[in-house]
């Protein structure tokens, strides 16, 4: 199963660096993508990235109201929930998941990727 | 080989580096000194307590740090695993002298810090003998890493407040104040990550302080129980197996009332670092009745020339400290800049 | 501005029905400004398809209500079995017009002519009635923003300046009255209106206008 | 094809791997580490890799070192110190390695970007709301003069324009440009009770702040004194008067004493102590929920009686007093200068974000601080010290980085609502006018490419969406 896990410069992507350095479970492949900020990433882009194989998006990104850039967080969370709105409308197994983390918290990434894989495992 | 540096900064914690990075920029030489092998003392240990909301506890100010010394590069020389030894007043500077080496110093700056209350010399409260029984200082210690994982399996988890402070019988009669702030940011964590469990906490008075006071209120308000009340010992259900629930009792005039938990959180204050009190004596630093070095105002203490910054001088939270040390580093620079150390 | 709401994804699937090479035609100018036909939902909407396994391609247009401009789609709509057109009404039937080999669906409901309030929010403020008086209603139009199209003062079931009919909305009337006394003209709310002659609005059947001047 | 690598950390993998001169296509490559920058960084480099930690990879940190060696951001990638290996076809190859085949793959023909150095200009301006007390505010001014930084009040009617990173200060007589402006709201005190008419008539419930200056002149011999404090979060500092006039009254008048609160804060330096005294002096401390008391004053207009239920064992008590002193809650009312700050945006008033990632004191306009009038010697020291970091660290600022697309943009206004910083305006006069960025202000976070309905933001080395894919790194440029 394929998570494609983009993160925001100043706590995401870190995060997400440091929990992988720790080594995630066998069946997972996490592709990391570094982004300015959580805000930068379309509904389009989503999309984009979900045609592809992969199965799940991870958007990692600071607290909702601890954003370096103020509302960065607040538009992921909102385009995250449309996004899956839309794919549930379309009967699509296919989902977007939030974790909230700063820069050397990754307890929040390990769950939600444990979530995904239990998610796919009850759906197969 | 004798070094001669401008100022000397003992304990490498969050104050102690923020002082080093605020002298360093203005120029000053700077040598800090770390007893142990890790660089970061008490707060870079914590965790960050943020659910999907951020409860401004202050550790991403830690964070902005570790990102300061990664891309700026370390402010001055580190010595780790080095204690001091004895220190001798010579001209108008410090002769320092540790196991290994010695080195002359024009000021001190004293940024030892606190440590948490050890949990286990709570009288009767059963930290170490039964399992269930967690200090708060542990649990926010693995939030970064493994999260609330080994929580995930109660039901009903009690918090005992003011455990190792505000008691006058063990000459600790000050408020550590942050033991209030984490404990609701703990419940608030623990019923964000498991929402059907049950939390009661058991305090004195509730101090509510920071940036995020109204919502530690409405935390206190509709997560928890409250009761105003300090459980008197902490015992096991009696002939049952092994993880069986504690029992909190309390002693009231007229009955004794006991009540069943899973889990007990003991929040623990916090006391000054045993590298405080071994300077203290070392320097002959006038102390307070709770053995905090005793702040003369702006980070001054009895002896001239050698300052004080952080949690050695009283409980304080990690904005605390940085503000703090912007205050001692400005009147080092007016003392150095003056000539009279 | 006219504004429209994109059609649930379900119901344009079941629109779709088995045409499995679809193109997503989106419109620059209104339903862009209202974030519900524009190029960047035109291809949500086609990721969304390709996804589910459906071949489709996505276009926009600067405004579909113009022939001129959905010429250069000649070549493009030749190969495909079905359109999905994001522009308002107009723009679906002038594609149906211009296409008429195709079947072209609408993917939006088209609304109203609205005004965006505050980001993201639009509420109508005009349903062309063919015969403009807000000026004696302080620029509060009654037509539209009440919900019973009163003109000579409110239903009075409103409760905390609050529509009866929507308890979301504000009651026109209470917006009249407090507009009309800040500039101290309550008292021409006393004249009577007569009854509206309502031929100039849609009930009067469908509607024209030309400039002689500019016909060629 | 001349590269440039710069670690902090000598990495054998990487060294091994740069000398294989068939691998690395023959490029140029040099190695240096962060000291020897200053003398061969500069130079046009065709491509420069920053290798480091991952947290000191942020998009701030490289283009601060973009502002200090001349070097197009476009055509900085960075890579975060990772040796491990990974599968491709039956190999396993460093991540490292197929990493710089991508960044030697990069398409250039990148637009010209350049980073620079903007140092905002060292004058402070002071504003401050008509009705807060003039003391308060000549405190926090002398407060920063003595950090030696050039402050002054503005007073008359005055107007602020941004100008790039600095304001210009407009009033009658003359204009000014400021680096930085410290904003003094007004605070008001106010005391979440409902009390009667009838009982504030009788003007025997006063403030704290009163009833401190009241103590100086008069003497309570004998009299029955309720303290209100109604809320739990009430600040130490309100506490430490309680407790200090508390014990006084008790000693000096030894009159009754009571303080009725929903929780007694001690979390200060010292308090624990003065609580310690103030009760051994007498006073009577009673946990009890202040919203649910009553209040009713006596015939005589001379003593008020409060009804309330006390929280420790439930029972309803009645009692008169001579005096109530209510401890007000200090709220910070937000700051609206709309009508006199000259923008495009509509402003909201400002008030502080509860957002611990900006700056302390910082508001969200750039070179903005708000700072209560009530604040402590310590918080007006922090304030002193992050205005002279704020005007010596220089602003980094990337210029043609963002551009607005003239065709597609439809002035939807939607990006100069989105923009949390406040630097999107509308430019131009005549026929075709658009959105503009000001790329003195823009911090680069791309909410307003993100969220523009007609895509005519393209903010150069971002995941745009429209086809190309996402750059494997923070930031710089973009690879597949």
């Amino acid at each position: 199963m394929k998570v494609v896990a983009i993160g925001c410069d100043k706590s995401g992507y870190p995060a997400v660096l440091r929990t992988l350095e720790g080594g995630c479970t066998p069946q997972l492949e996490v592709d990391v993508r570094g982004v300015s900020c959580l805000g930068v990433v379309r509904e389009s882009l989503l999309l984009e990235i979900l045609e592809g194989d992969a199965s799940y998006i991870l958007l990692a990104g600071c607290p909702l109201d601890s954003c370096h850039n103020l509302e960065g967080s607040r538009f992921a969370k909102a385009r995250a929930e449309r996004v899956n709105a839309l794919l549930d409308e379309a009967e699509v197994d296919k989902r977007v998941v939030l974790a909230f983390v700063t820069a050397d918290k990754t307890s929040p990434i390990r769950d939600a990727l444990a979530r995904c894989v239990d998610e796919k495992d009850r759906v197969t | 080989m004798q070094l001669s540096h401008d100022i000397v900064v003992i304990g490498s914690g969050v104050s102690g580096l923020s002082v080093a990075r605020g002298l360093y920029n203005q120029g000053l030489d700077v040598l800090v000194v770390e007893r142990n092998d890790t660089v970061g003392g008490t707060a870079w240990s914590l965790g960050c307590k943020a659910t999907h909301e951020c409860l401004s506890c202050g550790i991403c100010r830690v964070v902005e740090q570790k990102r300061e010394l990664e891309s700026q590069g370390f402010p001055g020389t580190l010595k780790k695993n080095t204690g001091i030894s004895t220190v001798e007043r010579e001209g108008n500077g410090f002769f320092i002298k540790t196991e290994k080496e010695e080195f002359r110093a024009r000021c001190i700056v004293v940024a030892t810090g606190i440590e948490p209350y050890p949990a286990e010399q709570a009288a009767n409260l059963g930290f170490g003998t039964y399992p269930g029984v967690f200090s708060g200082i542990d649990l926010e210690r693995e939030l970064n890493e493994k999260g609330l994982e080994a929580c995930a399996a109660f039901e009903r988890v009690a918090f005992i407040q003011c455990v190792g402070s505000r008691s006058f019988k063990e000459k600790r009669g000050y408020c550590s104040q942050v033991c209030c702030c984490y404990a609701l940011r703990l419940c608030e964590n623990l019923k964000y990550r498991f929402p059907e469990m049950q939390i009661d906490m058991y305090y004195m008075d509730l101090q509510l302080l920071g940036e995020k006071k109204d919502t530690l209120k409405r935390i206190a308000r509709e997560r928890v129980e409250l009761f105003r009340h300090l459980p008197f010992r902490i015992e096991r259900v009696d002939g049952e197996d092994e993880i069986s629930p504690l029992l909190l009792r309390f002693e009231d005039p007229e009955k004794v009332t006991r009540s069943r938990y899973d889990a007990v959180v003991l929040s623990v204050g916090m006391i000054p670092s045993s590298g405080t009190r071994d300077i203290a004596r070392k320097l002959q630093l006038t102390q307070d009745t709770n053995g905090f070095i005793k702040n003369l105002g702006g980070g001054k203490t009895s002896a001239p020339g050698i300052f004080v910054t952080g949690g050695a001088w009283g409980p304080t939270d990690v904005q605390g400290c940085l503000r703090d040390a912007a205050v001692t580093s400005e009147t080092i620079l007016v003392s150095l800049r003056e000539g009279k150390t | 501005m006219i504004v429209g709401e994109r059609k649930p994804i379900r119901e344009i699937l079941e629109l779709l029905g088995d045409n499995t090479t679809v193109l997503v035609v989106g419109c620059g100018s209104c339903v862009t400004v209202c974030l519900s036909g524009g190029e960047r939902e035109a291809r949500e909407l086609a990721s969304i398809l390709r996804i589910r396994g459906q071949s489709a391609r996505e276009v926009t247009v600067e405004r579909q209500c113009e022939k001129e401009f959905l010429l250069p789609l000649e070549k493009e709509i030749e190969p495909v079995q079905a359109v999905v057109s994001l522009a308002c009404g107009i723009g679906v039937q002038a594609m149906s017009e211009m296409f008429s080999s195709h079947r072209v669906f609408p993917g939006l409901n088209t609304t109203f002519m609205g005004m965006p309030v505050e980001q993201g929010l639009w509420e109508e403020y005009c349903s062309g009635c063919g015969e403009c008086v807000v000026h004696k209603y302080g620029g509060v139009c009654p037509v539209t923003r009440c919900a019973k199209s009163l003109f000579n003062g409110p239903c009075g079931g409103s409760q905390a300046g609050l529509c009866e009919v929507k308890p979301d909305r504000d009651c026109a009337w209470q917006l009249i009255y407090d507009r009309l006394k800040s500039q101290n003209r309550v008292e021409e709310l006393l004249q009577v209106q007569p009854p509206k002659d309502w031929s100039f609005s849609r009930s009067g059947g469908h509607r024209k206008m030309s400039r002689e001047d500019m016909l060629l | 094809m001349r590269a440039l690598i710069m670690t902090h950390h000598e990495v054998p993998l990487l060294e091994r791997w740069c000398r294989d001169k068939e691998r690395t296509r023959n490029a140029d490559i040099r190695i240096c580490s962060e000291k020897q920058l200053s003398t061969q960084g500069r130079g046009a480099w065709d491509v420069v890799v920053v290798v480091g930690g991952s947290l000191s990879l942020t998009r701030e940190n490289v283009s601060e070192s973009c502002a200090r060696f001349g070097w197009n951001p476009l055509r900085v990638f960075t890579f975060p110190l990772d040796e491990s290996l990974i599968p491709r076809g039956d190999t396993w190859l460093p991540r490292w390695e197929i990493f710089f085949q991508g960044v030697l793959a990069a398409k250039n023909g990148v637009p010209d970007v350049k980073a620079h150095r903007l140092t905002p200009s060292s004058k402070v301006k002071v504003i401050s709301h008509p009705d807060t007390e003039r003391k308060e505010v000549e405190d926090i001014i002398t407060g920063m003069r003595q950090k030696k930084l050039d402050v002054s009040l503005a007073d008359g009617d005055w107007r602020i324009i941004r100008e790039g990173v600095n304001y210009r200060f407009i009033t009658s007589d003359r204009e000014e440009i400021v680096g930085a402006i410290v904003i003094v709201p007004q605070v008001e005190e106010r005391f979440f009770l409902h009390v009667p008419d009838q009982i504030i008539d009788t003007r025997r419930l006063v403030t704290l702040h009163e009833f401190s200056d009241k103590m100086k002149r008069y003497n309570f011999r004998r009299q029955r004194i309720a303290f209100l404090v109604p809320s739990p979060t009430t600040p130490p500092r309100q506490w430490e008067q309680v407790f200090s006039l508390s014990e006084k009254l008790c000693k000096r008048d030894c009159a009754q004493v009571m303080v009725l609160c929903a929780e007694t804060v001690v979390a200060g330096e010292g308090l624990e102590e003065s609580y310690r005294r103030s009760r051994q002096a007498g006073t009577l401390y009673e946990k009890t929920d202040l919203t649910r008391a009553v209040f009713q004053e006596t015939i005589d207009m001379r003593g008020i009686q409060v009804s309330f239920r006390t929280e420790r064992d439930g029972v309803e008590q009645t009692l008169l007093f001579d005096w109530l002193i209510s401890v007000p809650e200090q709220v910070i009312q937000p700051f609206d200068i709309s009508n006199r700050f000259e923008s495009d945006k509509i402003l909201t008033p400002f008030s502080r974000p509860a957002n611990s990632n900006l700056p302390p004191y910082s508001i969200h306009c750039q070179g903005m601080f708000l700072i209560s009038p009530f604040s402590t010697l310590a918080e007006r020291d922090e304030l002193a010290s992050g205005l002279q970091k704020y005007l010596a660290d220089c602003v980094i600022a990337e210029e043609g980085r963002v551009e607005v697309d003239e065709e597609k943009c439809i002035l939807c206004l939607t990006c100069m609502r989105t923009c949390p910083w406040g630097a999107v305006d509308v430019e131009g006069k005549l026929k075709r006018r658009k959105a503009r960025v000001n790329w003195q202000i823009c911090r680069l976070c791309g909410l307003c490419a993100s969220s523009c309905p007609a895509e005519a933001i393209t903010i150069a080395g971002f995941p745009a969406g429209n086809g190309d894919t996402v750059s494997v790194i923070s930031c710089g440029g973009e690879v597949s």
